[in-house]
């Protein structure tokens, strides 16, 4: 639609910040609203692209899109392999939304130049990373963005900035060293022998050369990565002190982006490559994702920074995307990638917020705020309608990502889902019991009088929420953009374990709801046909899950 | 080899005192011109080995270079900072240095000696220059390899001789009286001032280089 | 056909975007109107509708009006859409009919609020969530209107945020109902783990593969979601807090519509009921529980509004002792005459409390009949019907309820009917210490320095109110509101006094009943009684009212006393409240924190950075070998070479 | 009596041993030097006998190399020594630490 076929779309969306950030570095100090401009042009042209691709994606394909593949280091097996399938698609996009945001929300306190810099090259790692095809090149990308994280951090943050990103960076630096070990490992044994090296998940996946006990080593070698990154319960405690700490725009990335480059990478490494080893493991995760839910929701509760009480948030909330994953159903999965998306819109514009109220009463502390709304009612309106999106509030993105997940869950692994709802419960205690604390009764002090939103955080908010509502009410586009690919990973497990999907998870709602709508006439004719086809689905996906890539590759 | 005379056994068994003895010279003796001279005495002694083993060409370079130049080197460096004072050989602060060293000394001996004693020596594939022996002089066959098969090594060993004066010429240079320093250009400081850079150590003025 | 129904919802929230996007523009009272005319609009809809409907067959109106797909993953798909049949329907003409007139009863009692527009943008976004949810045609779109109204009922409460009693009222209402949700929202996943839809029409026509554990965990776990939202024993205790909010949001949401959405829910899973008779007991004695306690509590109540919560709770009680006896049909009845009269109620309540400048508390009331009149004629008719005086509508409503509970189980008649008493007791205690006996507002403190209850409520409204203006000509005496309000109170009160008429026990006369049986088919039990039994049973019911106004009478009138029986432990009802305080909120709260202060920053944080000071500590100790001397490095080297040689040495020699 | 290569590795051995151990244990870093040169002459000696042992000019040739690049080691290394003493009026290796941990 909007671009050629053979336009490399997704190597100039990983391309355009990292020069736009070379073009900042080049440009003198002294000219900030260039630097500011240059940084939010090049921003924006992502956002647009990724948006484009977005519009692009054929929905109905399950395969990876928009393939651009080049060797690169030939005698180890690593290529420059980006695509896009339904798990990363949104993830782009929700990235190329949320950067332009946090670069021209927040005001910048010092040293723009830098800033604006390390903001484009961590908008390259971050979409680098969701497009990765590549198991070295996503390994590259993903170690990536702890730099400008690092810096930014320590840069631009507050009080206790150095220590916050010494955590970050260390914590995430221990866990990737297992994925390192692991990824070589898994290398080694896929080559061993037989076939070529090779980086490409693809490749790998199709191999499938590790099994047993070496394959669950591996597993949880890149878990721990990951999990790290999610953060999964008991590896969470840098998350708080590095949003606490960071800038509003860190926090909004940190949060919204970054992330989910965790819970990404458990889908997209975890799954594709280890299926049977992620099926034997389940349990543990899944239970550590409850103990996170759980365990985020009561600490969010006794939190006195507001800040740190959003990060708790988002443990629990990483903690029903981790649940979603290892449920195996294709609610759960899908539900899991939408709402990766989610909470990067709603914990990305919960910081926003917490970010404009730093601005104008230079604190955190909720015992020290009150009464915001008489002054701030548009504010307030806006945090509340986040809030209840937050919270899960239906009709509000949270919901739906939510809800697919948990039941999703429910079908496959009752109990957990079961405990897990008692999350959606202690979300709505800790989020509304601060709204009322720094909200509600009556302004004192310094919080009398101060100024509502201005026409820049309007226009900053005003994106997410339009997204918020929009895709509670009509996820439908991004649901339809999902679901093959995670009916594809599904079928890719179960091509490769004993694990089946409960029919009521695959498709037997579906025949059940065409029936009682009425449409049993044409249903009649349609049915033997309908049969065949799925059949005939599963036994492709069986025999090659490789070859699913029937996509546009541009060269 | 095959068939030693006793001339060689005697020619070996003279040279090998003349160089042991000049290298316990070397370590022991507390004056460092004494150790210098002890050290041409073991540097003979090589170049009478290296005849032995009719390296003929070597050895005139072993007197020539090093007998002749390196050690003539060294003293000229004694003599320039006047260090021919006596160092306290019997004293050594560092603990255990001393019994460790001299025991890793006996132990590397034993295991050198253990591995010509108890093993074949030659291994590989022989000749692969060219036979040292033969027809020519040793000279010509050792010209022949260098010019021919070595030629971009010894080229780069003359490049690496150049240098080595250079940068003996450049360490060895008294720095020229101190200069009272220009106050820098502004805009430097505007352009380098990172934190990091303002911890560095100021950039020596001497190592300018002059052309 | 039918496509009227899709503005029944439509303009609700046509009615919200507009106000949205007006903002403080549309001003006051031109928000009210908007409002109340979106909302007006919804109520012609739904009676188009529904007399379209009334031109089909009784089994062919149920219909479905699809709109969007709203979620598909896999074999997970929701398809949003309307179920029109007669159930949703009589839901939504009520809850259009009254929210009509709670609306422009609104724009008077509002009028002079700093957020009056504000108001009417959330009044709107609720009537659009409560027809979500009774016109949803699946579990889900039920629950997003569930949701909704919840979320509403939050931000209404909470409306007069300034006060901190308001603002945790809201709060507690929504995080007690999240409870509930819990169960719904479980519910919700074994309904779709056993029929893999959550359409009610894919679900309920299919209710024979049911196991009965299955069936009675979905319909207990639905229950539990109802016990929250319709507030039933455990979970009413958000309810009567709630009445922090302004009175048309306690007499709409709190009063004739939210709270009803669990018996709505419960009616609209009847099916599934039917195959569980533990399930129905259950429901049944919770429900008649419920009524009992509520009522108790209400005798001891001084806030006029407290005392109008509790009986919410007790009669919503007696709405679950019929959907608990099979009497579904009796438990829609109870609810359309409940919304009539307790609308009435509460919005009486409001015109006193505004009359009287925000006092809330009876004890500083009384004779309030001269100086109020239409308030205090429309108040009466009210009370008689709630009391259960024949023929006003709650004699009939609630004799049918006792008929069917006696069916079910005579202990629960007994349970039911001295909760009629008690109900008759106290709201005649109500009526006798507000209009009657002596003018006590004369020597009654001023609103804000009231201690009890809601007493301090509406300083802010008030100071508003007088700084605006709106009231300017408020003086000592209390007064009738304007049109706006007493409209409301006449409408309703003629419907409080003829909604019996809906549903008559006389044969024919049974409108309602004929009206609804097709929804529930089968699960619909029919009482067989002979006449005569069925009269005494009506008889005990109206005797049981008439004794209790008769004692209220004795004491309140004859005895002029303004205190009865009124234990403390009544007061608190029962001291729920603090149980759950002492159970439930402490050990949350300490359990919270050691996680927090232990767990996390001395058990997690310690561990790593334990290890951060194992490794300096081993750093420490490593970089004394560090010592500069180069002699020492260079040992080091020669060890090393020495150790590389001896193993050379060592594969040698083997 | 026979004099195989044996014995010239063994002498070269010794020597280089001396070197190493003169290189530990003295701390005159001239003599030091000294003793780099002794274990340099070792190799050069082994280098020699292995040429003769496998009848291979390029033994010969390499020593030739080590020649050369010991002079030149020699050359730098001497005017570091030099440049040091100028800054710090002294040859004790024990004086330079400044990389103590």
């Amino acid at each position: 639609m909007g671009v050629g076929s053979d336009f490399p779309i997704l190597s100039t969306i990983v391309a355009v910040p990292v020069l736009a950030a070379v073009v900042v570095a080049l440009l003198p100090r002294s000219r900030p609203d260039l630097i500011r401009n240059v940084g939010l042009a090049a921003s924006l042209a992502v956002g647009v692209l990724t948006v484009v691709l977005a519009i692009d994606f054929e929905a109905g394909v399950p395969g990876y899109q928009f393939v651009s593949e080049h060797r690169w280091i030939e005698d180890f097996g690593i290529s420059w392999i980006l695509g896009v399938d339904g798990i990363s698609l949104f993830l782009v996009v929700l990235s190329g939304v949320l950067f332009p945001i946090a670069l021209y929300g927040p005001k910048v306190h010092k040293d723009l130049k830098s800033y604006v810099a390390w903001m484009l090259v961590l908008e390259a790692g971050c979409i680098g990373s969701f497009l990765s095809l590549d198991l070295f090149l996503f390994f590259l990308f993903f170690e990536i963005t702890l730099v400008p994280m690092y810096f930014i951090i320590g840069g631009w943050g507050y009080e206790n900035r150095v220590y916050a990103s010494v955590k970050f960076f260390l914590y995430t630096l221990f866990g990737s060293a297992f994925m390192l070990v692991g990824m070589l490992a898994l290398v080694y044994l896929s080559a061993k022998g037989r076939a070529p090296v090779t980086f490409d998940i693809r490749e790998l996946a199709d191999r499938g050369a590790v099994a047993g006990n070496t394959a669950r080593w591996i597993f949880l070698a890149f878990v721990a990565a990951f999990a790290v990154k999610v953060p999964l319960f008991p590896v969470h405690t840098w998350l708080p002190d590095a949003h606490t700490e960071a800038p509003t725009a860190g926090s909004v990335i940190l949060a919204g982006v970054l992330l989910k480059l965790g819970t990404y990478g458990i889908v997209r490494f975890g799954l594709t490559l280890f299926p049977q080893a992620a099926v034997d493991l389940a349990p543990l995760l899944l239970t550590l994702a409850v103990i996170g839910i759980i365990y985020g929701a009561l600490v969010a509760t006794v939190q006195k920074d507001l800040k740190r009480l959003v990060a708790y948030s988002s443990v629990a909330h990483l903690g029903f995307i981790v649940l979603g994953t290892f449920a195996f159903t294709n609610q759960g999965l899908s539900g899991s990638v939408l709402q990766m998306v989610n909470h990067g819109l709603s914990t990305g514009a919960l910081f926003l917020l917490v970010g404009m109220i730093y601005e104008r009463r230079h604190t955190r502390q909720i015992a020290e705020l009150n009464g915001l709304q008489k002054s701030m009612p548009l504010l307030a309106a806006v945090f509340t309608v986040v809030m209840l999106s937050s919270i899960g509030l239906p009709g509000l993105n949270g919901f739906v990502g939510e809800f697919l997940i948990l039941i999703g869950t429910f079908v496959t692994h009752r109990w957990w889902a079961v405990v897990a709802t008692v999350g959606v419960i202690l979300a709505a205690l800790y989020l509304l019991w601060a709204y009322q604390r720094v909200f509600h009764g009556t302004p004192t002090g310094d919080n009398v009088g101060l100024p509502d939103m201005t026409r820049r955080e309007k226009t900053v908010m005003a994106p997410l929420v339009v997204l918020i509502v929009f895709l509670g009410v009509y996820p439908k586009p991004v649901l339809d953009r999902i679901d093959p690919s995670v009916d594809r990973l599904i079928d890719h497990v179960e091509s490769r374990t004993d694990y089946r999907q409960p029919p009521v998870a695959a498709d037997l709602g579906r025949n059940v709801r065409a029936a009682e709508r009425g449409i049993a006439a044409q249903r009649a004719a349609r049915e033997a046909e309908g049969h065949q086809d799925a059949g005939e689905d599963h036994g492709g996906a069986g025999e090659g899950g490789g070859e699913g890539e029937h996509g546009r590759v541009d060269e | 080899m095959l068939a030693a005379t006793k001339v060689d056994v005697a020619v070996f068994g003279a040279s090998a005192v003349i160089v042991l003895a000049g290298a316990i010279g070397v370590v022991i003796s507390a004056n460092p011109v004494h150790a210098a001279l002890s050290l041409v005495m073991t540097l003979f002694g090589v170049a009478v080995l290296f005849v032995a083993q009719e390296a003929h060409f070597l050895a005139a370079v072993q007197v020539i270079v090093y007998a002749g130049a390196i050690v003539v080197l060294f003293l000229f460096v004694i003599m320039l900072l006047g260090v021919d004072r006596r160092e306290n050989v019997a004293r050594e602060e560092l603990r255990g240095q001393r019994p460790i060293a001299f025991l890793l000394g006996i132990a590397t001996i034993a295991e050198f000696v253990l591995l010509t004693r108890g093993t074949s020596w030659v291994t590989g594939a022989e000749s692969v220059v060219g036979p040292a022996s033969g027809p020519g002089a040793n000279v010509e066959t050792l010209a022949r390899s260098l010019f021919t098969r070595y030629l971009l090594a010894f080229e780069i060993t003359s490049v690496l001789l150049v240098i080595a004066v250079v940068g003996a010429v450049v360490l060895a240079r008294r720095p020229p009286p101190e200069r009272p320093e220009e106050p820098e250009p502004l805009a430097v400081p505007e352009r380098l001032h990172t934190p990091q850079l303002d911890d560095a150590a100021p950039v020596p003025a001497t190592e300018v280089p002059a052309p | 056909m039918l496509d009227v129904a899709y503005l029944i919802p439509a303009l609700p929230l046509a009615g919200f975007v507009v106000l949205v996007c007006l903002g403080r523009r549309a001003g006051d009272p031109g928000a009210g109107w908007v409002a109340t005319s979106a909302i007006g609009l919804a109520f012609l809809s739904s009676f188009i509708a529904y007399v379209q409907l009334l031109g089909k067959d009784g089994e062919a109106r149920a219909v479905v009006k699809p709109i969007f797909t709203w979620i598909r993953a896999g074999g997970f798909e929701v398809e949003a859409g309307l179920l029109v049949d007669q159930l949703s329907l009589t839901m939504a003409l009520f809850v259009t009919g009254v929210g009509t007139l709670i609306h422009l009863y609104s724009i008077g009692y509002m009028k002079g609020d700093e957020r009056f527009p504000r108001f009417f943008v959330y009044l709107n976004l609720f009537a659009f969530s409560m027809l979500v949810l009774v016109l949803g045609d699946s579990f889900l779109l039920t629950f997003l209107g569930w949701e909704g109204v919840g979320a509403c009922s939050y931000l209404l409460v909470s409306f007069w945020f300034e006060r901190n009693s308001a603002a945790s009222a809201g709060k507690k209402a929504f995080v007690v109902n999240r409870v509930g949700d819990f169960g719904f929202m479980l519910a919700m996943f074994l309904v779709f783990a056993t029929f893999g839809t959550l359409d009610y029409q894919g679900v309920l026509s299919r209710v024979d593969v049911l196991t009965a554990t299955t069936a009675t965990a979905i319909a207990l776990l639905l229950f539990v979601g109802a016990c929250g939202k319709s507030a039933q024993l455990p979970l009413f205790v958000w309810l009567p807090d709630a009445m922090e909010g302004p009175t048309p949001v306690s007499a709409l949401i709190h009063a004739a519509t939210m709270v009803t959405a669990g018996v709505y829910l419960m009616a609209r899973v009847s099916p599934i009921l039917a195959l569980s008779e533990e399930a129905l007991t259950v429901i049944a004695v919770v429900g008649a529980l419920t009524a009992f306690f509520a009522a108790t509590v209400a005798c001891a109540q001084n806030d006029i509004k407290r005392v109008l919560a509790y009986s919410t709770v007790s009669q919503l009680g007696y709405m679950f002792l019929a959907v608990g006896s099979g009497a579904y049909v009796a438990a829609v009845f109870h609810m359309v005459t409940h919304a009539f009269f307790k609308a009435l109620l509460f919005l009486g309540a409001g015109s006193v409390i505004h009359g009287l400048h925000d006092q809330q508390d009876m004890k500083h009331m009384g004779a309030l009949r001269r100086l109020m009149p239409v308030t205090a004629v429309t108040f009466i008719i009210g009370w008689l019907a709630i009391a259960g005086v024949p023929p006003f509508a709650g004699f009939w409503s609630k004799d049918d309820i006792l008929l069917a509970a006696y069916d079910k189980s005579p202990l629960l008649w007994g349970v039911g009917v001295v909760t009629a008493l008690l109900t008759a007791y106290y709201m005649s205690r109500q009526v006798f210490l507000v209009f009657y006996g002596g003018e006590r507002w004369r020597k009654a403190p001023t609103a804000g320095a009231h201690a009890g209850g809601g007493g301090a409520a509406h300083d802010a409204k008030h100071a508003d109110d007088a700084g605006t203006g709106g009231h300017g000509a408020h003086g000592d005496a209390p007064h009738e509101g304007p049109w706006v309000m007493t409209l409301p109170l006449v409408v309703l009160a003629s419907l409080a006094a003829l909604g019996g008429l809906l549903n008559l026990p006389f044969g024919e006369s049974a409108r309602l009943e004929h009206w609804l049986e097709p929804v529930f088919g089968e699960a619909l039990r029919h009482v067989e009684a002979s006449s005569a039994h069925k009269q005494a049973l009506a008889a005990a019911a109206g005797g049981a009212a008439l004794v209790g106004i008769a004692i209220a009478y004795g004491i309140f009138i004859r005895g002029r006393r303004t205190t009865a029986f009124e234990p403390p432990v009544l007061q608190r009802a029962w001291g729920i409240d603090a149980l759950y305080s002492a159970l439930i909120e402490k050990p949350g709260h300490a359990l919270s924190t050691f996680a927090a202060r232990v767990v996390d920053a001395r058990v997690i944080d310690g561990a790593v950075n334990g290890v951060a000071s194992l490794v300096r500590a081993g750093g420490g100790q490593l970089r004394k070998v560090q010592t500069g001397y180069v002699r020492n490095y260079a040992l080091g080297v020669a060890f090393g070479a020495t150790v590389l040689l001896g193993l050379v040495v060592m594969r040698a020699g083997a | 009596m026979t004099l195989d290569g044996g014995w010239y590795l063994t002498l070269a051995a010794v020597l280089f041993t001396i070197g190493a151990v003169g290189l530990l244990v003295r701390r005159n870093v001239l003599v030091m030097f000294m003793c780099v040169e002794l274990m340099l002459n070792a190799v050069n000696l082994t280098f020699v006998t292995f040429a003769r042992m496998l009848d291979d000019i390029g033994g010969q040739a390499l020593v030739f190399f080590v020649l050369v690049v010991a002079a030149a080691e020699v050359v730098v290394g001497l005017g570091i020594i030099v440049s040091i003493f100028r800054r710090r009026g002294g040859t004790t290796a024990d004086d330079l630490h400044l990389l103590k941990g």
